[in-house]
Parts: C-alpha cells; structure tokens; sequence
C-alpha cells in the first residue's frame, strides 16, 4: 500500500497546480465577469507564472515544501488585492507544515491542510456561505480529515477531498455573497458560481491527483 | 477616453519613473520599486509612519511621501491594494528602530496584505502598529463604524501622526494621535461622473448626466443615493448634515475641513463648495481653523468632490500646523 | 455636464466667497471684489507685482497670490479679461510706492484692459511697468513671437519677478527679470478634451476621442495640428522639439520645466510625461534643476497637458527657489 | 441756424445710447453668434445698463461730458474683455474733449470724435478692413471732418456721419476677419456683418439723431 510520498522530488506538483491556473486564465476572468470585475484569472495567472518562471530559474527543482513557500512568496510578492494575500496564505500553512520533513504522510497533509485553511481564514474572515473559495476550502479539509478519522488511506481521503471541494464550489452557484467585490450586488449575486471558490476547487483537484501520482 | 500614457498595463510604473525623475528626495527601495521612500528614511530613532494603497488616488498615497510625513509608502496597481511585501519592505524602509506606524484605509486588499505584511514584520523583529482608517460615513451606518472605508480623512491622519513622530513622540503616542485624528474625523464624497482605468478600457461604473452620487467611494463604490445633482449649496448640506450628526460636532468645535476634487472638478468648484460648507459650519457654531481645499485624494478623472471634518484639540490642531513638505501637502515654516 | 455651482453665472462671485473663507491670507481690495490682494500687500517700498486673467484657469491667476510671490490680482468673468478698473485697482492695491510690475498674458482683452488700466495709474501718479507673456510656441511662427500667447510660463515669470522684488529690487531690476524669464521661455500644450463653461452649457469646442489637438490654447484656441492620440512618450518628443528648437535650448542648459495637468488630466499622466519629458531633455544634454508638475494652470476640465522651459541663469535659478507660499506653489525654507 | 447744444442740459444724449443698446442686446448677439460667440449684445447691454442705473440714481441727470464719463467708466469697470476697453475708450475721448465746455458745436464735436477714433484705436490697433467696429468708425469720421471742412453745417455733417458708418458697418460683410476671435475662422468669416462694426453703427445713428434734436 501507498502511504507517503518523498517530499525532496515533489516539487513538480506545484508546476501541475500553476499549468491548472494558467489553463484556465480564461475561464476564471469570465467566472469573475459574471458578478466580480472579470479579472480573477488575470490576478492568478500573473503570480501563479511568476512563480513558474522562479522555480524553473533553479539549477534543479526545490522540494515540495520549498516550492510551496516559494508559491506562497510569489503570491504576497506579486499579487496585490486579495488574492496574494488570501492563496499566499493557503500555500504559507502548506510550506510552514511541511518545512523540515522529508515525507508527507496522510496525517502531515491534514496537518498541512488544516493550518492552510486556518491561516487564510484569520487573514480573510470568511465563513462557509460568504460565496467565496472558503466555500470549497472549509469542506474539503473537513471531508479530508473525517475520512482520516474513519481509518481511510492517503489515496481515498485525498479523494474525499476533491469530491467535497467539488461539491462546496457548486454550492456557491445558490448563495447570496456576503464578501468581496460581489457582495454588493446583494440579491443579484444569486446564480452563478463564485470566481476564488473555482480556482480553489481547480487546485485541490490538481493538488488531489498530482498528489496521488507521487504516492510510493 | 483620452490619456497620457504609454501601455496601459504600465501606468504604474511609468508614473513612478516620471515621479522619481521630478522629485530626488523620493526613491524606490532597493528591490521593490513598487515602494516609495523619503531619502532621509529610515531616521534613526524615529517613529516610522508608512502608508500604501492602491494607485489612481494621486497625489495620495506617494505625494504624502516627505519631510515631517510620511516616510515610505506601498504602491497598487491602479484601484488595487499593494503587495504584502510591499507593504512589509515599506515598514523595512521607515524603521529606525523606534518601530512604524502603519496608517491605512480599511479595504479588504489592504486588510489582507498589511496582515500578511505584520507577521513578516514580525519575524524580522520590526514593531510594528496599525490604524486603519474609517472616515467615510456613507460606508457603513453607525453603529457599523468598523466596516467603514477610509477616505481622504487619511491624510489628516497622516499629517497629525508624522507631526509627533517628527517630534520624538513614542510609537504608541505616533498610533495615539492617529487613532484620535481618524476617530475624530468623518468624510463623505459626491460622485458626479465615472472614471476610466486605462487598462480596462470603459468606464469603471455610470452617472447620469444631471444625477450625483452621494456617498460615492474613491473607487466609484455605491453611495447612499443616487439623486437629481443639487446646486453646490445643498450638496454642502447634505454632506455637513451626514457628517456633523454622525461624530456628533457641535457648537464650539475647532476643526479642520478638507475637500478634495475627484479629479476632474475644476478648483473654482472646490472652492464654491467651500464656501457653502465654511457658512454652514459657522452656523452651526463650528469654527473652521485648518481649512484645505485642493486635489488631495483623487479618483483618476472622476468629476466630485470630497468632505472631510476633524474635530481638532490643541495637540491635533498644532499638528496640523505642523512644517511639512510634500508633493500632496506643504505647510511652510514660518515666517518665511 | 455635472458640476459643483450654484447659479452658473455667479460662479466666480462663489468661487471667491469660498476662497476667500478659506484663506485668511488673502482679502479683496474695498470697493473692488473683483480684485484679491495680499493681506500684507502693499509693502511700503517693495515692487508691487500684479497680474490678472480670465477665470477658469484655477489655481492660476488668483492662486499665486501669496508671501513672495503675486501681491495683487484682477480677476475675470470666465475666460474673459478682466475690467480695466479691475486691473488698475489691483495696481494700486500693491503700490508700495516703488512702483508695480504688472505681468500679464498676450490675449487681445488683456493687452487692452491693461492699456486702459496704464493710462488710470498715471493719472494716479504710480508708476507700472508691464511684461506681457508670451511663451507659447504654438499661438504664433519664430519671428512674430509678439502675437503668440501667454501659458503656463506667466508662473515662471511671476516667481522669479516676485523673488527679486522680494529681495529689495528695483522696479526695473524687477521688469528685467520678468522679462528675461518669458524671453527664457517656451511652452506648447496638447489638448485631449474640451471643457464646458458653466454658464454656456455646452462644450467650448470639440476634440474627437483618439484625437488630440498639439499647440491647444487654455481656452481651447486652435493648435498646430490636430492628429491622432500618440503614446505619451511620443507626445513628449512632439512638444521637447517644438520647444527646444525654437529659443533654442542645447546641450549644457539648466532649466526650470513645468507641466501642467489642464483640469481633468489626472496627475499620474503628468508624472507619466514628466518622465519622458526629462529622459528627452537629459539626452539633449539639457539638465532639469527645478522640475514642477501638477495642476498649475488649468482650463476648467479640459483633458490634456502644457510643458513650459525655461532656460535658467544663476539669478532666475536662485529667485525659482527662493522661499513662497501660495495656493498654487509653495516653496518651502529650508531647512524645515 | 441751429448750430449748438447745451451740454448741460444733453446727458439725455446717453440715455437714447444706452436705450439703443438694450433694444438691441438679443440682435447684437445673434450676429456674433454666426462668427463669434455669440455674446456681444449681452456684453454691452451688461456695461451700458449699468450706467443706465448709475446715471437715474442721480438726483439730476449730469450734463453730456459728465455722462459720457460716466459711461466710459462704467464700461471699464463693468465689463472686461475687449468691448470695456474700446467702448470705454470712445466714451472717454468724447467726455475728455467736451469737459470743461458750455456748449457743443461742430467744430468740437468733430475735435471729440477724432480723440475717440484715436484713442479706440491705439487700444484696439486695428484698421479699416479687419472686419471690426472701426469699419464702421473711421469712415464716419472721415465723413463728418469732411463735411466740416466743406462747410456743412452741424446738422448736415452729423448727417453724413451716419450715413458713413452705416456704408461702414455694410462694407463688414463682404470682409474676412483679420482680428479678434472671427479672425481664426480664416474665409469662414466673409459673408455677414461684424458685430462690433453692428453696434457702433447703432451707436452713431442714435448719437447723430439725439445730437440733431438738440441743436439749439
Ligand atoms: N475575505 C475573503 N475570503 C476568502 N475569499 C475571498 C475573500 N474576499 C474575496 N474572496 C474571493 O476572491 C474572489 C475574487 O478574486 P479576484 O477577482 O482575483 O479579486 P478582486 O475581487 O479583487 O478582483 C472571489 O470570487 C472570492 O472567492
Ligand atoms: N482690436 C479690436 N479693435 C476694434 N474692435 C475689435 C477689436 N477686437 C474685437 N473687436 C470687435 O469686438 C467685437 C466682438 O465683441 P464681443 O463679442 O463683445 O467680444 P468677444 O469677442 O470677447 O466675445 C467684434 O465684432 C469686433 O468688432
Ligand atoms: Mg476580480
Ligand atoms: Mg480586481
Ligand atoms: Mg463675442
Ligand atoms: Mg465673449
């Protein structure tokens, strides 16, 4: 049985998750247009391929962990508005959880998921129902670390997760924002999905698999 | 929408050029050009006063850069808050080691990345405090004081705070007089017509012609009505009525008044507003000892103006008479 | 179009009571509203300076008013010279008995008001001396440089005059560097909108978008060419070359460079000009010593820019920093 | 023979000026607003109302001199860009070579007119064929100095004044405007009348009839 996967030569992982942001740049502005000012994709494409091109600058590929913070840094470096701040966060709690262990176990990644939701959360204050990428965020660790409890392995519960992330995003489509920029269009908000809640599902599901790939 | 720029997607970085160009006091910092500094910053033993926001408000937030003001500064892209980095290289930048100031407006972006900015200030051992002003009124009810924006009632803020740090005032006695200025001060602003961010292209929102916005934000955000425009007499009204009841001031108050244009309202506007708004005050037993009126905080070409009232005591009052010099505000030294 | 005003033909009635609430500093003369001195002015023995212009054009002409800089201003209807009356008023509000320069624009009205306004002064036995500015290189062809038009460049020339006659010189040291200051100087402006007076309702003329107007006048007259909108580096090699070949400046020169915004043109384009502006100027090997950009000398809302050089000498470089205080420029003493 | 008049007693002379204009104001207008911007009827009825006012708060109507003076002032004080300055000019060179005088003969009068057209003229420089008020001056005084100098009686000479400016003012519509703000229109400008060049000759023809029914 899979149960871990070697850190040091992970870091390819977060190119998968950077090619997911920058496939669907498009797809992502359009979402925002709907409710937001169309420019979602835009933000994350621009500091996701920042950090591309940082990481693909290194002699060799940093660790997983490495490239994570290094994410996490391009992130509050090179996007401003909410976005460097709140992923910047998502992917600081993976680095600081990961920093100094050579593999990642199922326990390490609920660890690390926990205290990626619990950063972003302290620095952005929204609760599931605000229609925003805590919506998809919030379930899927909840729906990670229930299977965990109830004896899953590394390969199912990451599943659990992209399948609750899943869910938590299409949820956003009946909520009334009560955050950000859509907030203010009150009732009008109603219908569509949330722009931060889809990039957020597409990463964990990048995350889910690439994740998978690499379990030995 | 006629503009002088180049690319569009540059605007920011081609307007620091030019600024750079024109005003050697002011650098970047090395390695983050999106951070302004006074070439005299950090000053040793002085209480750093940083600030940033997002670019268009010209000459906020980087004309409030200078001597006996602000000492470095975060620049956005256009309506867009600045980088957590930024906003930590700025705290790096104005830390002389009696710790910084950091005085911002309450935006979520500039929420979220001057978070981020304390904790990296926090490992680098830098102190660092916040005020995060909310002087617009028509943002939030009362009540609801601490989910209002902060408007150009930063700038007194700013100017009061720098005056004690120029003085040796302590960091908790810098974030006091900040405190005390933005608690005391109360905005609100009349939109009179959109603005265009040129690398979008269109119009960032819509007035009527023959309509206002009461209670527009610096970015176009939703006022509290949109109604058939007023001769500038009751606009005054209005806008007095919302600020005064709001603190509330009364009878005996000294206070400063700041009005600014949004960008494209002429000056001789400014000043007719003024006009009503001195009389209105005065009627109301309220004497205007530090009045402004001027392009202080814009909205690139909106068309509107700004109220801002800070009810004064005798340290507020002597800081803003306080010498300063900037690109957005100079209070000479007297006499000259 | 929407604006600040109450009655659209008492808009320079408000814009004063405002302004005047505003700065204690300033007065209208008695029996004159129409002229707004100096507190301080006139000063027994100094060089009274005097200027005047149509309205509109905020913060100029009443905004350079001010400790070392105007003493006394005549104020027009919009965009329309003032009364003879109302300028030979002004000179008599800064007669300090050692006579008054009187700088002006080259505009038609102007030229004759202040004919007439000469002819009042010598009946009163005080001696004026006049310099009509006209640095705009646009309104005219070298060789007939008398019929070009006054721009920004009058606040050159008003800030150098002003500082020598601050110093204690005489009325004829004072015209000399008056009139060396606009004979050093040229201007151009590009114009990227019309703009409305309040009491006509519509615009005064018509810029197509994606079109601009090189060689604009402040009250919209026509340019040089009218042409489609250019980067604004390519806007700033327009106007560089039709300014410096035309005094010419070269290689060596130290100047003083003023760009101003003509009303809705946000200031982030002007440092954006600046900024090409400067790079031009360094590689033809011209240093800029004194740079000032912001909103100088507007035209109501127009969009759009005017650059002023002026070639400085030793004295005009010392009297451009020397120490002022006005709405439209401070200077401050240093050190603070 | 009629020969003079009373100044005294002729401040009324002013009036019938000042009458002309306002009756005027909306035609005076209409005729800049073809090559002009439109406002010279209202620029004139402003300074010449003004003094309407200044003359009737008057216990008694001042004399001719003194009324002309009044009206000369009161246009530069009243009205600035160019319409203060060079009426006020005319009005001033009229009031300064009758002051001091009983009465008005044909000699002083045309001594009067002279001093105008000279003083209008070194404040406004322009000549016969600019397309200006001084189409419809210098003619008239060239007719009326002609008149004298062929021994024409007062009355006869005021009467070739008129006729002069009137060919004066016609001969404007044929012009092409070589001053003021109709002189940007290049060609543009030919093919209607001036309106300064409209309201002097208005000006005169009063004059001239006021000036004829109080010859005593
Ligand atoms: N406080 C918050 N916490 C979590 N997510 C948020 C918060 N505020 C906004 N978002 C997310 O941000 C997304 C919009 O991102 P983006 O378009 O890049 O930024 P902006 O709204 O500044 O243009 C929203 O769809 C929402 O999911
Ligand atoms: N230099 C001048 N000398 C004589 N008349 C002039 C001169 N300049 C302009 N005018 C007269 O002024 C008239 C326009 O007057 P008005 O409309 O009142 O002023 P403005 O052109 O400033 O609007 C023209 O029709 C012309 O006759
Ligand atoms: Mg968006
Ligand atoms: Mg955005
Ligand atoms: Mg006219
Ligand atoms: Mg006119």
């Amino acid at each position: 049985m899979k149960t871990e996967i070697e850190l040091g030569s992970a870091g390819a992982v977060v190119l998968d998750l950077i090619a997911t942001i920058n496939e669907n740049r498009a797809y992502l502005s359009e979402i925002d247009g709907a409710i937001g000012d169309g420019d979602h994709g835009i933000n994350m494409s621009k500091g996701f391929s920042q950090c591309r091109d940082a990481l693909l600058a290194q002699p060799t590929l940093p660790g997983l962990a490495e490239s994570f913070d290094a994410l996490a840094m391009t992130l509050l470096d090179g996007i401003g508005g909410s976005m460097g701040p709140l992923y910047g966060s998502v992917f600081m709690g993976f680095a600081e959880t990961l920093a100094g262990h050579q593999r990642l176990d199922a326990q390490l990644f609920g660890q690390a998921l926990a205290q990626a939701v619990a950063d972003v959360q302290s620095v952005g204050n929204a609760q599931v129902g605000d229609k925003t990428l805590m919506d998809t965020l919030i379930p899927a660790r909840d729906a990670y670390l229930a299977a965990l409890s109830q004896g899953e392995d590394f390969h199912t519960a990451l599943g659990g997760m992209v399948a609750a992330a899943e869910a938590g995003w299409q949820s956003t489509k009946a909520l009334q924002a009560r955050i950000g920029r859509a907030a203010r269009l009150g009732e009008r908000s109603i219908g569509v999905l949330d722009a931060g809640a889809t990039s957020c599902f597409l990463l964990l599901r990048t995350l889910g698999s690439s994740l998978q790939s690499r379990l030995v | 929408m006629n503009r002088v720029i180049n690319d569009p997607d540059q605007v920011v970085e081609d307007m620091l050029k030019g600024l750079l160009r024109a005003h050697p006091e002011l650098e970047a910092t090395i390695g983050n050009p999106r951070v302004i500094k006074h070439r005299d910053a950090p000053q040793a033993g002085k209480v750093g006063i940083v600030t940033g926001g997002g670019s268009g408000h010209e000459p906020a937030f980087l004309g409030y850069v200078g001597a006996n003001l602000v000492d470095a500064v975060a620049v956005g892209e256009i309506f867009s808050s600045p980088t957590a980095k930024s906003f930590f290289d700025a705290i790096k930048a104005a830390d002389g080691g009696a710790g910084v100031a950091c005085l911002y407006g309450n935006y979520a972006g500039d929420n979220m990345n001057v978070k981020m900015a304390l904790k990296m200030a926090e490992r680098a051992g830098i102190r660092v405090m916040t005020v995060v002003a909310n002087d617009d009124v028509a943002s939030a009810p009362k009540g609801d004081e601490a989910r209002r924006r902060g408007v150009a009632g930063e700038i007194l803020m700013w100017k009061t705070a720098a005056a004690c740090a120029a003085q040796g005032g302590t960091l908790e006695q810098v974030i006091d007089v900040a405190q005390r200025t933005i608690a005391q001060t109360r905005s609100i602003g009349i939109g009179l017509s959109s603005c265009t961010i040129p690398a979008v292209g269109k119009a960032n929102f819509h007035i009527e012609d023959g309509s206002m916005e009461v209670g527009i934000g610096h970015h176009g955000e939703p006022g509290i009505s949109v109604s058939a425009i007023t001769p500038a007499a009751t606009m005054a009204r209005t806008m007095v009525e919302a600020i005064v009841g709001d603190l509330p001031f009364g009878r005996g108050d000294r206070v400063a008044v700041l009005i600014s244009g949004l960008g494209a309202t002429p000056l001789m506007e400014q000043y007719i507003l003024y006009g009503s708004v001195a009389e209105l005050l005065a009627d109301a037993g309220i004497e205007v000892v530090v009045p402004l009126v001027g392009n202080f905080f814009t909205s690139l070409e909106m068309m509107g103006v700004t109220l801002s009232v800070l009810k004064l005591d005798d340290e507020l009052e002597s800081a803003m008479r306080y010498p300063c010099v900037a690109i957005g505000l100079t209070v000479s030294k007297e006499p000259l």
